[in-house]
């Protein structure tokens, strides 16, 4: 499965498939993963949305995957979600005043003036929580795909500790 | 033969959790080869998430005075009610789906370290690399290694 | 609520905010992380002496996670103890980070700062979040997070460190689902997660052998984790082999929090009267350490690797705390001595294991063998060495005897007197291995002329950054073994031992 | 460190199967059932029993009978261990018929359901805590557990309809961070060991 540079057989029929398929995979994948109602959760819309991306990076070689995916923003979002996650915490104390414990979110004081104690937590949840888990899960197995499944070419020249 | 029924028959998910356990335990003993140790170590786990959410499962079909009395997941709707089921623990499931991941996490690592350890000694039988290692010693002093 | 009672959750949650930062810093520029770690960190021990002093004067702070009462959601419990390890843990980590500036330089290459400061400080996030939490699952995912964080910083030193760090990811993994499979007995006979719900609700159930079962599981998870004698053998590989800053930290504080998982499973879970009359286990620890002390100490004679011997010694120093714990059913002292030592043993080894990676980097000596005429090349490195050997020994002044006379005194007021000879049997094994260091260090003089000191300077000096943390190690070694002599930590120790149940105050 | 043969290791395994069975066996008499709804992860954890013999009729009034109340606290759910207390006006009695559905439960017998006040910050209205069931001349009483109050209560405080995931993001919601932050250490984990190329 490991590419060398020069024998790399590009095969159409593979490549216009993935050039279709992975799209649809992270629209549903962003179905998944968003809001409470529907099936799973931010966990299993987070794989999805990887799987979209593995799908693409195979077909295309890792150097392509590199050019869609790149490092900062595989990062990025990893920070990102988990800020997102960290951060409902942190509102639920900053806009209660400290009255109100880490994730305890009805003290978001916007929200839930507008849909109440049960939909503020359901809106958190919803859009604060399942995305950010979805983020971090997403970028973090698809940069375990490019380390763990990609022998990185230049590792061929020496035995490097 | 009444222990037998009362504690067997009734309680066959903790068996074949244990049997599971026994099994992947003795692989991560017996097995030299290392990507074996660690299939054996996340079968280990994985019997750890089926003993506990069997925990959780409710409802044996029992034919009661209100109709039949079955499980079903905990995701509430109306007719449940009616149709005489009850609600699986949610608990398990939420506690299992954290150890999934982090049984998950920690394969990911060990596979990192596995393949670093296929580059340094190029096989990963444990004692072909014992031998390496000890060839290394004999040579003197620290395994060349290019980083440290 | 007072702003005190947000101080755990937000030193927990904003350690791994700064992790999570630190990773995108350092797309900006290599050295940005390791600042914003440190920086951190001291306001964390900022904020955790004022929880401590809450502690102490108010009460135990109880923070429901979710705004949900305990047994339906996380409970944070932080009670005497809990507040001083946490002080404890966090200074340790900061003097860690200080060393780690000069020695990570040579030791990992330039490129892998980043991602390794991100998961120092994701591993010092892991511990405090041991310590503080109050719920069983959860201490289960600090856990995984802390001991995951270890494997990779292991392997990360590349070459020998590689086959030790696959063994302890193995046996690391073993012992957290052991634990995770003990805690679902006891959940399954008690239903709650919650560790002051399953005290009440145990004492109902003591009888039961799910209970007895899921306390030998837990016991035997977190002595793997805690490398006591029968199960340690992962830890001497992973301490010669692994870089000296994970080493050292490791040896001070990882091990310290996974010891203080089972006493908080001894005194708050479990509570001392199942462990006196269902279990009667209190003899049997007692042993195990005994055994435990003996035979570290007779393994890390037989050593020549120094970092490998301070890994020996390691061993036998757990098993003085265990002893502490073993012997505290008898008497208040045991878990006195127990608690002194979590402290002693954390700065004692602590500034050894720094003092050996500084040698190996300076001069690149492993071997005791040839460590000759490093007293005059590395004077302040050898001397705060030589202040923490004596205070491992034991020697009046420093901390170590301050925590051995209190496991004295424990088992003299419980009557145990093998453990007293055992004890002092234990300080004379410990003056052979660590003088055999000392003399060769300052005295040994070869008489041909290679004492001329030629290889003068061979390795180039260390930077400031290095030899200041075990100087401070080591003036704290003298300066906390004076205070445990005085009645300053009195009160401290009062409310640990009311805290855990104990029922007797010293 | 001679690698061991393939005996000692074999014989080593076999003697964990065995002890591991031999474990199993003495453990299995103390399990609940598979399935049974009404073991103590499921439904309740019995407290103690005490003989009713005029209790009944203060239960039907209403007031919770000195003796049980006076036997709770001393088991230790009291005001010191951070416990809603049971003074007159915090706690509330129903009586629940057998067979009655409530929170996905069915009530295979009947018994007095003590509602409590909990003294969370935004849930005030009373909540299924104590069940006492008269039994044979003597009263039992259980405590709730985890699902009771889930399933009953999840759609009207999380209005999330889904229980596991209400549990997830919202009971135990700080699990999950530290779920998602064992993901992210697994992911940099793996850059810090693998990654040769790239900025990281």
């Amino acid at each position: 499965m490991t590419p060398e540079r020069k024998v790399y057989k590009r095969d159409v029929i593979i490549e216009v498939t993935a050039k279709l398929m992975s799209p649809l995979i992270l629209l549903f994948g962003l179905y998944v993963m968003i809001g409470t109602g529907g099936t799973g959760g931010g966990f299993q819309g987070g794989t999805i949305l990887a799987t979209g991306f593995i799908l693409y990076i195979t077909v295309f070689g890792s150097e392509k995957g590199r050019e869609k995916v790149p490092e900062s923003v595989n990062a990025f979002f990893k920070s990102f979600g988990l800020f997102l996650y960290n951060g409902a915490g942190w509102i639920c104390i900053l806009f209660s005043l400290a009255a109100a414990q880490w994730l305890n979110m009805p003290a978001f004081w916007p929200v839930t003036d507008f849909v109440g104690i049960a939909g503020a937590r359901s809106f958190m949840v919803a859009y604060m929580i399942s995305v950010g888990i979805g983020l971090t899960v997403m970028a973090s197995f698809v940069s375990q795909y490019f380390d763990l499944a990609w022998k990185e070419d230049d590792e061929m020249e020496g035995d490097e500790g | 033969m009444e222990w037998l029924i009362q504690h067997v028959l009734e309680k066959y998910n903790f068996w074949v959790a244990m049997l599971i356990i026994i099994i992947s335990l003795t692989a991560v003993i017996v097995k030299e080869n290392l990507l074996k140790k660690l299939i054996g170590l996340s079968i280990f786990q994985t019997a750890m998430f089926l003993w506990y959410v069997s925990l959780g499962d409710v409802g044996r079909d029992i034919l009661t005075t209100w109709g039949l009395k079955t499980g079903t997941p905990s995701i509430l709707w109306e007719e449940a009610a009616e149709k005489g089921y009850i609600y699986a623990n949610p608990l398990p499931n939420v506690l299992m789906l954290t150890g999934i991941v982090v049984s998950a996490a920690t394969t990911a690592v060990a596979l990192a370290i596995v393949i670093r350890i296929y580059q340094k000694y190029g096989t990963i039988e444990e004692d072909e690399i014992i031998e390496k290692e000890m060839e290394f010693e004999r040579e003197g002093g620290e395994l060349k290694n290019a980083s440290s | 609520m007072l702003l005190v009672e947000h101080f755990p959750v937000l030193i927990v949650g904003l350690a791994m905010f700064c992790a999570y930062t630190m990773l995108l810093a350092g797309y900006l520029n290599r050295k940005l992380p390791f600042f914003i770690s440190l920086a951190m960190n001291c306001v964390f021990f900022i904020m955790s002496l004022f929880v401590l002093d809450h502690v102490l004067n108010v009460g135990p702070i109880r923070y429901w996670q979710g705004g949900w009462r305990p047994p339906w959601g996380i409970e944070y419990v932080i009670d005497a103890m809990n507040a001083y390890l946490l002080v404890i843990v966090i200074s340790i980590v900061i003097l860690g980070l200080i060393y780690s500036r000069g020695n990570v330089k040579s030791e990992i290459e330039e490129r892998k700062h980043p991602t390794f400061y991100t998961l120092v400080q994701l591993m010092a996030a892991g511990l405090y979040g041991i310590t503080v939490t109050g719920d069983l699952f959860n201490m289960f995912i600090w856990l995984e997070i802390a001991s995951l964080t270890a494997y990779a910083l292991i392997a990360v030193a590349g070459g020998r460190a590689l086959r030790p760090a696959y063994n302890y990811v193995i046996m690391g993994s073993v012992g957290a689902v052991l634990y995770l499979f003990g805690v679902g007995w006891i959940y399954s006979v008690t239903g709650t997660l919650n560790m002051a719900d399953m005290r009440l609700l145990l004492p109902l159930v003591y009888d039961n052998r799910a209970v007895q079962m899921g306390f030998a599981m837990i016991v035997v998870g977190v002595m793997i984790k805690a490398y006591i004698f029968p199960l340690h053998l992962w830890q001497p590989d992973v301490y010669t082999y692994a870089p000296s800053t994970i080493s050292s930290m490791m040896a001070s504080v990882h091990v310290k929090v996974m010891f203080y998982m089972l006493m908080r499973m001894f005194y708050s879970v479990f509570t001392l009267d199942f462990i006196r009359h269902y279990i009667g286990l209190d003899l049997l620890t007692c042993w195990v350490a005994a055994i435990a002390i003996l035979a570290g100490s007779i393994w890390a004679i037989k050593q020549r690797n120094l970092r490998r011997m301070l890994a020996y010694s390691s061993v036998s120093q757990m098993g003085y705390i265990l002893l502490g714990v073993g012997l505290s059913p008898f008497s208040p002292w045991g878990l006195v001595g127990a608690v002194a030592h979590i402290l002693n043993h954390a700065i004692g080894k602590g500034c050894l294991f720094m003092c050996a990676g500084a040698i190996r980097q300076q001069e690149g000596l492993k071997d005791i063998r040839d460590f000759e005429g490093i007293g005059k090349k590395m004077p302040y490195v050898s001397a705060a060495f030589t202040i923490a050997a004596l205070s491992m020994i034991g020697i009046p002044p420093t901390a170590g005897f301050a925590s051995k006379l209190f496991l004295i005194l424990a088992s003299l007021d419980a009557a145990q007197y093998p453990f007293v000879v055992i004890l002092l049997l234990s300080g004379l094994l410990n003056l052979v291995y660590f003088w055999r260091v000392i003399d060769q260090i300052y005295f040994v003089r070869h008489e041909g002329t290679k004492n001329a000191g030629e290889a003068e300077g061979r390795g180039k000096p260390l930077p400031l950054s290095m030899v200041a943390p075990t100087l401070i190690l080591a003036a704290l070694c003298v300066i906390v073994g004076i205070i445990w002599l005085t009645d300053i930590p009195l009160p401290l120790l009062d409310r640990i031992l009311s805290d855990l149940r104990m029922g007797v105050t010293i | 460190m001679r690698p061991r043969g393939m005996k000692t290791l074999t014989s080593f395994s076999i003697t964990i199967a065995i002890l591991l069975t031999a474990l199993s066996i003495y453990v299995v008499e103390d399990l609940p059932a598979f399935g049974d709804e009404n073991s103590p992860v499921n439904k309740h954890v019995k407290l103690f029993s005490v003989d009713a013999d005029g209790m009944a009729e203060s239960l039907n009034a209403g007031v919770l009978p000195t003796e049980i109340k006076s036997r709770i606290e001393k088991m230790g759910f009291n005001k010191e261990e951070n416990y809603p207390t049971l003074e007159e006006g915090n706690y509330k009695i129903e009586y629940i018929e057998k067979g009655t559905w409530l929170g996905g439960r069915l009530y295979t017998d009947s018994g007095w359901d003590v509602l409590i006040h909990e003294g969370e910050i935004f849930y005030n209205e009373p909540q299924q805590y104590y069940f006492i069931k008269e039994m044979n001349g003597n009263l039992t009483v259980y405590r709730y557990n985890w699902p009771v109050r889930v399933m009953e209560r999840t759609e009207e405080e999380t209005a999330i309809i889904n229980a596991v995931g209400s549990g997830l993001a919202d009971y135990r919601g700080y699990d999950t961070m530290g779920e998602e932050t064992v993901i992210l250490t697994g992911a940099i984990g793996v850059i810090l060991l693998l990654r040769r190329r790239g900025r990281l």
